[in-house]
């Protein structure tokens, strides 16, 4: 570093002279921890192992994404108090991508090269997934437990990529489905609501599919991420009489929707996606709209039953202090992910490296949550993980969430 | 250290003669350039491992974005800084130079280099376009109009990702100058080093040409250049044809080196950041652009890469490190740029001489 | 005064201008011969800045014209009047600040040049030579003014005077026709003074240039003029030779009031502003 | 349909030409072109979180702390960076306000976590109908509000004797410093109006929507308001919040909600090509 410095030293001005002064001062600097420890290039250590999570911390969508990574943190670390894993500690880099493509291939070249990790989590940005899709496939680094799937990175199934979260699509038919079973209808008349963006368009075509295949009809209606006012779309719904609501977007999204469709005194049934479980949407929209939302989801949110996997869950959170979002969807999908880390690393064995574990991950696994979640079963042929979900509500007196029926009940609704 | 903060000490009388002294020193910095995306992509110097914080946590990708931001900063400041011309419309520049080459790349498949020229001539026409408010409105009310053409151009991007593309974004294949494939970063780094050295050779010869005095004796005085026969309204216009060719071109770059581009890649702060590296580098001074994006691109990481190794740590400051980094590296690098703006309102470029004063009497005393 | 007809280099018809309801210029005519300097005085606020700016084209007069060797150049912009070959200096320095001493002479032969931007950018061979041939004529000018060793110095750095200079230097680098002074004594010394009126008139015998000049330091304008206009409120009040113009009542009651004697034009001081 | 939604765009704009009108008032004092407000907004709204939420204030005593805190940071950001900056180019001064937002945003979100709030107030926000329109209770108390402010503001700056000092230093800072004003005081007062309107209109977005810091981005809307109404006028500021507001909506129903910001944004291009002081604006364009 010193030898380059000097080199480009006293080539430039006067400015570019005072700037590289600074430089290897820092690198000095730098360079005393550094120098204490060699990184070798899988990212296994003797005492630890480096796993890297790339996600929005600081972005648009950081509100929901930092929760999952919390909750990822939470899980890594009650495995490591029991002892790591194959005697390591299991070292969570967690890079932010503040929603930015560049800036998320920029931290997926440091998490592979740079400070190297044997796999990476989270990848929350889909524009990003999308590019960085062909340097992941033909890579060394698997990506397990995706935050967002999108079909350039999860088709056609791939040795390197699990998904980790709730698949829109049988989160389409699922909700579709139940819907309709249990209202009835025979040509259901479905809208989405969704924000004005990729993803919600993508969502919209998975419902209408999933309409279509029950002689329904879906209307896409859409809506800005900062809207403040939802007379438009009110107005919209209330013309349209659908059967049921479905929504895409941010809580705000939800919330808008909901508590104007209770301003005009229209009580339609609406299901958010999984993303949008969280106590405080159901707060922020009242118990009287609340009571007409529920979303889909394959995880189980905290505190919605006394299943093995929920109370460890919730009794962990309280304990480091996680009380106020433990019960947020994103958290228990961060703790799941977190729970998929620690058992790839057990199969990957003893002398861990990044081939071993694709080796080991691309014979397939299942990972047991102990209720926490819909079975998450991986085989050679199909990595999408959670494919099963249930509708939950939330009863605003109790101030807990309530489950619709089991997650085998959506069997039937997902192709 | 001590050798190292005094730049030029005892060499200078071993070679006495000005030329072949700054011919080596040229020499070596060209050579260090060309070794330096070897040493980060190898991360080892004559066989050492350096550390990931010994290379300050930087990678060769966040070189390329550098180089390419370094383009958008030129010509920004030669806009802003040379010709007198505030634009907040960088990101709409950008994404024009995206959206042609999504036509003439990705939908007509033409070669690399017609995308080039393509994406370069419809900058210069949308770069005419949104200079024409300035033969009406001056000052701030154009810093607006630039505004709003932003939000033109990001309408019509998100129009034309939707209708003709799949929603996840617009794609762009691997690019290939004459069977030279950009595949990997490090022919990026070659490719666009040459680019950035081409841009500033061209802008810096440029201002030292007679229209481009003209455009620094219009920013100084435009009444007293108009008397001299200078037609202000067309050479701003020419400016901003100019600068925004450059930026579609630097867009373009920047789409095919993420190889996927949404309307969102080009938000309004996009255009802000570049406003940033300009006055962080020195407004009106093309070394000063590549400072500033250079600063830009790279600090943050450099931050975060200190952040986190201080990370660990107990205390009010641990904590914050270890929950907030994303947002403590955000608050560092806005309290930067404010300092910088009230100590050093010309940029970076204007504390080198003083610190090489603040240098020379620390050496002699 | 008779004038021969193919003498005359600027005639002013009539000129007036109103800003609102103010009145800044009123049926105002006269002419400038070839070869001549000719002074416009006149109190403060007599409109002479206005006039200048009407003739080099920065304010579009209500009613009049403004002929330059014939040329009508009312409705024409002040860069194409610029390049017709009339050149102005400013009652305020204007220099350009980011440019060198030799820069801002430079750009005074903007108008002879014509490669654009991008022939500057790859330097093509007209862009090198219309740059060399500028390089080499503004230090053929800073020598001719005596400040060659300032070449490299940014004008904020100079005195004055030394400004002053420039600014005419780089007014001298456009081969102009006609030349338009505003107050380019100001804030000079008596030596200083001098020099430039020598200069001014050696500047008229060898190039055949012809001035029109606003300045208020009387004994300069009485010496240096051939011709004096006199604007006061908007209005000619009196036009002549400088010994007419010397000796006439409205003159002398425009600047001092009806009773005041002849001999204080004499001894006006130099700047009133 | 048309009146309804004609109803939340004016609803709607108030809130926007509230936020406009302390844009204009930090314009007209010290020239600056502030693109700060939308934190300012956000700042307000997390006042309110503070207040009712974290501190569990009386509703009552919760409005005076918001008002007294976002004063304070109005004065604190006039005295740290905008009185170093007087008189630097346009540029300078603008960045430095993106800057403040930069680190305001990150000072949030540090303070708050980055997950949004709701903010829960004794308003009431039920809705009723009146005329075959459903009037939604919760914007007519905003919009109703945020007229009380702009009358309260209009009445203050035109009647009172600090206001009368205002308005002198805004118009000339040389003259009214000569005449004895303390000009340095106007604009710190100006700066602490400017930041207290902008909070206001964020207690009613952060109830109408959730308290986060994403709400910069609708505080940001009184830009295009303020050019559209006229920089330098108050009036215009609170006609072109209320047409931001309209066109917004309109846009939203009969095109699509993207559409939004660019016909917003279209306009104010066509306003500035043809009559660039603004709509009630006066046509001094060279000041700038």
């Amino acid at each position: 570093m010193m030898t380059l410095t000097r080199k480009i030293l006293p080539t430039r001005s006067s400015a570019y002279r005072a700037l590289l002064i600074a430089a290897p001062i820092i690198a000095c600097l730098g360079s005393a921890p550094a120098l204490a420890q060699n990184t070798p290039q899988d990212g296994v250590h003797p005492d630890r192992v480096d796993w890297g999570v790339l996600m929005d911390l600081s972005g648009p969508t950081s509100a929901s994404q930092s929760i999952w990574v919390a909750g990822l943190q939470d899980r890594i670390r009650m495995v490591n108090e029991a002892g790591g894993v194959h005697g390591r500690r299991i070292n969570i880099l967690a890079e932010d991508n503040r929603f930015n493509a560049a800036t998320d291939r920029i931290a997926f070249e440091k998490l592979v090269s740079q400070t190297p990790v044997i796999a990476i989590s989270g990848m929350g940005t889909s524009a990003s997934q999308v590019a960085l899709s062909p340097t992941i496939r033909a890579g060394k680094v698997p990506i397990v437990g995706t935050y967002t799937s999108t079909k350039a990175l999860s088709e056609p199934v791939s040795p390197m990529v699990y998904n980790g979260f709730c698949g829109y699509k049988e989160m389409a038919q699922a909700g579709v489905g139940h819907y309709v079973d249990r209202l009835g209808l025979k040509a259901p008349k479905v809208a989405t609501v969704a924000i004005e963006s990729a993803g919600g368009k993508e969502y919209h075509d998975f419902i209408a599919e999933a309409v279509a295949k029950r002689g329904g009809t879906a209307h896409h209606i859409t809506m800005k991420v900062t809207a403040v006012d939802v007379t438009p779309q009110a107005l919209e719904l209330m013309a349209l009489k659908p059967d049921f609501i479905t929504i895409y977007g941010v809580p705000n999204t939800a919330i808008l929707t909901m508590k104007a469709l209770q301003q005009y005194g229209v009580k339609i049934p609406a299901f958010g996606i999984t993303y949008l479980g969280a106590p405080q949407i159901f707060t922020a929209m009242g118990p009287e709209a609340g009571a007409n939302y529920t979303f889909a989801s394959c995880f189980t949110p905290g505190g919605s039953d006394t299943l093995p996997g929920n109370v460890e869950m919730m009794t962990f959170a309280e304990k480091v202090g996680r009380t106020a979002i433990r019960e947020d969807i994103n958290y228990v999908a961060g703790w799941v992910a977190g729970q998929m880390i620690s058992e790839a690393l057990q199969r990957a064995g003893r002398e861990a490296t990044r081939a071993k574990l694709v080796e080991s991950l691309s014979k397939g696994f299942t990972i047991d949550t102990k209720g926490l979640s819909a079975p998450i079963v991986y085989t050679p042929q199909n990595n999408t993980g959670p494919v099963l979900f249930r509708m939950f509500g939330y009863d605003h007196a109790t101030r807990k969430f309530t489950a619709f029926g089991e997650y085998a009940d959506s069997a039937r609704y997902v192709q | 250290m001590s050798d190292l903060a005094t730049p030029k000490p005892a060499a200078a009388p071993a070679l006495p003669r000005a030329w072949p002294r700054r011919f080596i020193l040229w020499g070596l910095a060209l050579a260090a350039l060309a070794y330096l995306p070897v040493l980060l992509t190898e991360r080892m110097i004559f066989g050492i491992y350096l550390s990931n914080m010994t290379l300050l946590n930087l990678g060769l990708s966040q070189v390329n974005l550098m180089l390419i931001a370094m383009l958008g900063a030129l010509s920004l400041n030669y806009l802003t800084g040379c010709a007198g011309l505030i634009s907040i419309g960088h990101a709409a520049f950008y994404a024009t130079g995206a959206m042609s080459a999504a036509v003439i790349g990705t939908q007509l498949g033409l070669p690399f280099p017609l995308v080039l020229i393509g994406s370069a001539l419809a900058g210069a026409v949308m770069g005419v376009v949104a200079g024409l408010p300035s033969l009406r409105v001056q000052g701030l009310y154009f810093v607006l109009s630039t505004m709003a053409v932003h939000y033109l151009v990001a309408y019509v991007f998100l129009e034309y990702q939707f209708r003709v593309f799949d929603v996840v974004g617009v794609p762009f294949g691997t690019p290939s100058l004459f069977g030279f494939e950009l595949s990997t970063p490090m022919r990026w780094y070659f490719f666009l080093l040459a680019l950035v050295a081409l841009v500033y050779a061209g802008l810096s010869n440029s201002l030292r040409s007679r229209e481009g005095r003209a455009l620094l004796a219009m920013r100084d005085h435009e009444r007293a250049a108009t008397s001299l026969g200078v037609d202000v309204r067309i050479l701003r216009i020419k400016a901003f044809g100019l600068t925004s060719a450059i930026a579609a071109v630097a867009g373009t770059l920047y789409a095919h080196y993420l190889s996927n581009a949404t309307s969102e890649s080009f938000g309004i702060t996009f255009a802000i950041q570049f406003i940033a590296m300009i006055i962080i580098g020195g407004m009106g001074s093309l070394k000063g652009s590549l400072i500033g994006a250079a600063l830009w691109l790279l600090l943050p990481s450099i931050i975060t890469g200190f952040a986190a190794g201080f990370g660990g740590g107990s205390g009010i400051v641990g904590s914050m490190l270890g929950e907030h980094r994303a947002q403590f590296v955000q608050l560092i690098f806005g309290l930067l740029v404010v300092a910088l703006l009230i100590y050093a309102p010309g940029g970076l470029v204007s504390i080198g001489p003083k610190v090489r004063a603040l240098l020379g009497r620390w050496r002699k005393g | 005064m008779e004038r021969a007809v193919d003498d005359i280099l600027l005639s002013i018809e009539g000129l007036e201008i109103r800003f609102g309801g103010l009145v800044a210029l009123q049926s105002v005519s006269f002419t400038a011969r070839r070869g001549d300097i000719t002074a416009v005085i006149g109190p403060n606020g007599a409109g002479k800045t206005t006039l200048f700016n009407c003739v080099t084209g920065m304010y579009t007069p209500s009613a009049g014209s403004i002929a330059f060797a014939g040329k009508e150049l009312t409705g024409l912009k002040p860069f194409e009047i610029a390049r017709l070959g009339i050149a102005r200096t400013f009652q305020n320095l204007a220099l350009f600040e980011g440019l060198s001493v030799l820069e801002n002479l430079m750009m005074g032969a903007y108008g002879r040049g014509r490669s654009g931007l991008l022939e500057g950018m790859v330097r093509s061979r007209r862009a090198v030579r219309e740059e060399q041939q500028a390089r080499a004529r503004a230090l053929d000018m800073l020598a001719l003014l005596g400040i060659s060793e300032l070449a490299d110095k940014r004008p904020g750095e100079l005195p004055y005077g030394a400004q002053k200079r420039v600014e005419f230097g780089r007014v001298l680098m456009q081969d102009a026709r006609l030349i338009l002074l505003d107050e380019p004594m100001a804030g000079m010394n008596a030596a200083e003074k001098d020099e430039l009126v020598a200069l001014i008139r050696r500047i008229r015998s060898t190039l055949g240039v012809s001035f029109l000049l606003v300045e208020h330091d009387m004994p300069v304008v009485m010496g240096v003029s051939d011709h004096i206009v006199v604007l006061d409120f908007g209005r000619k009040i009196a036009e002549g030779v400088p010994e007419a113009v010397r000796r006439n009542e409205a003159v002398i009651a425009a600047y001092l009031g009806a009773d005041a004697p002849e001999e204080a034009l004499h001894g006006m001081p130099g700047a009133t502003v | 349909m048309l009146g309804q939604v004609l109803f939340s765009g004016l609803a709607l704009g108030s809130i926007y030409g509230l936020v406009a009108l302390g844009f204009v008032v930090i314009l007209k004092a010290t020239d600056v072109f502030n693109f700060a407000q939308g934190m300012f907004v956000v700042c307000g709204a997390y006042l309110a979180v503070t207040a009712l939420s974290l501190l569990g204030l009386p509703f009552p005593l919760a409005i005076l702390f918001i008002i007294l805190g976002a004063a304070l940071m109005g004065m604190g950001v006039h005295a740290a960076l905008i009185r170093p900056l007087s008189g630097r180019p346009i540029l300078s001064i603008i960045m430095v306000t993106i800057a403040l937002s930069i680190v305001m945003r990150a000072g949030i979100e540090i303070l708050y976590g980055p997950a949004g709030r709701t903010l829960s107030t004794p308003l009431p926000s039920g809705g009723f109908l009146f005329a075959g329109l459903r009037i939604s209770q919760l914007h007519l108390t905003a919009a109703a509000v945020s007229w009380l402010c702009m009358l309260a503001f209009g009445l203050f700056f035109r009647f009172t004797s600090v206001g009368l000092l205002m308005r002198a230093a805004a118009d000339s800072h040389e003259a009214a410093t000569i005449a004895g004003v303390k000009v340095d005081a106007m604009n710190r007062l100006a700066w602490a109006i400017g930041f207290t309107l902008a909070a206001i209109g964020g207690l009613f977005l952060g109830q109408l929507q959730i308290v986060s810091t994403e709400l910069e981005t609708i505080g940001l809307l009184a830009l295009p308001a303020v050019v559209i109404g006229g920089m330098q006028s108050i009036p215009g500021a609170i006609l072109g919040g209320l047409l931001v507001g309209v066109i917004e909506q309109l846009a939203s129903t009969y095109i699509s909600p993207k559409s939004a910001d660019v016909m917003i944004y279209a306009l104010l291009l066509v306003i500035l090509l043809v009559r660039p002081w603004g709509l009630l604006g006066q046509k001094a364009i060279n000041r700038v």
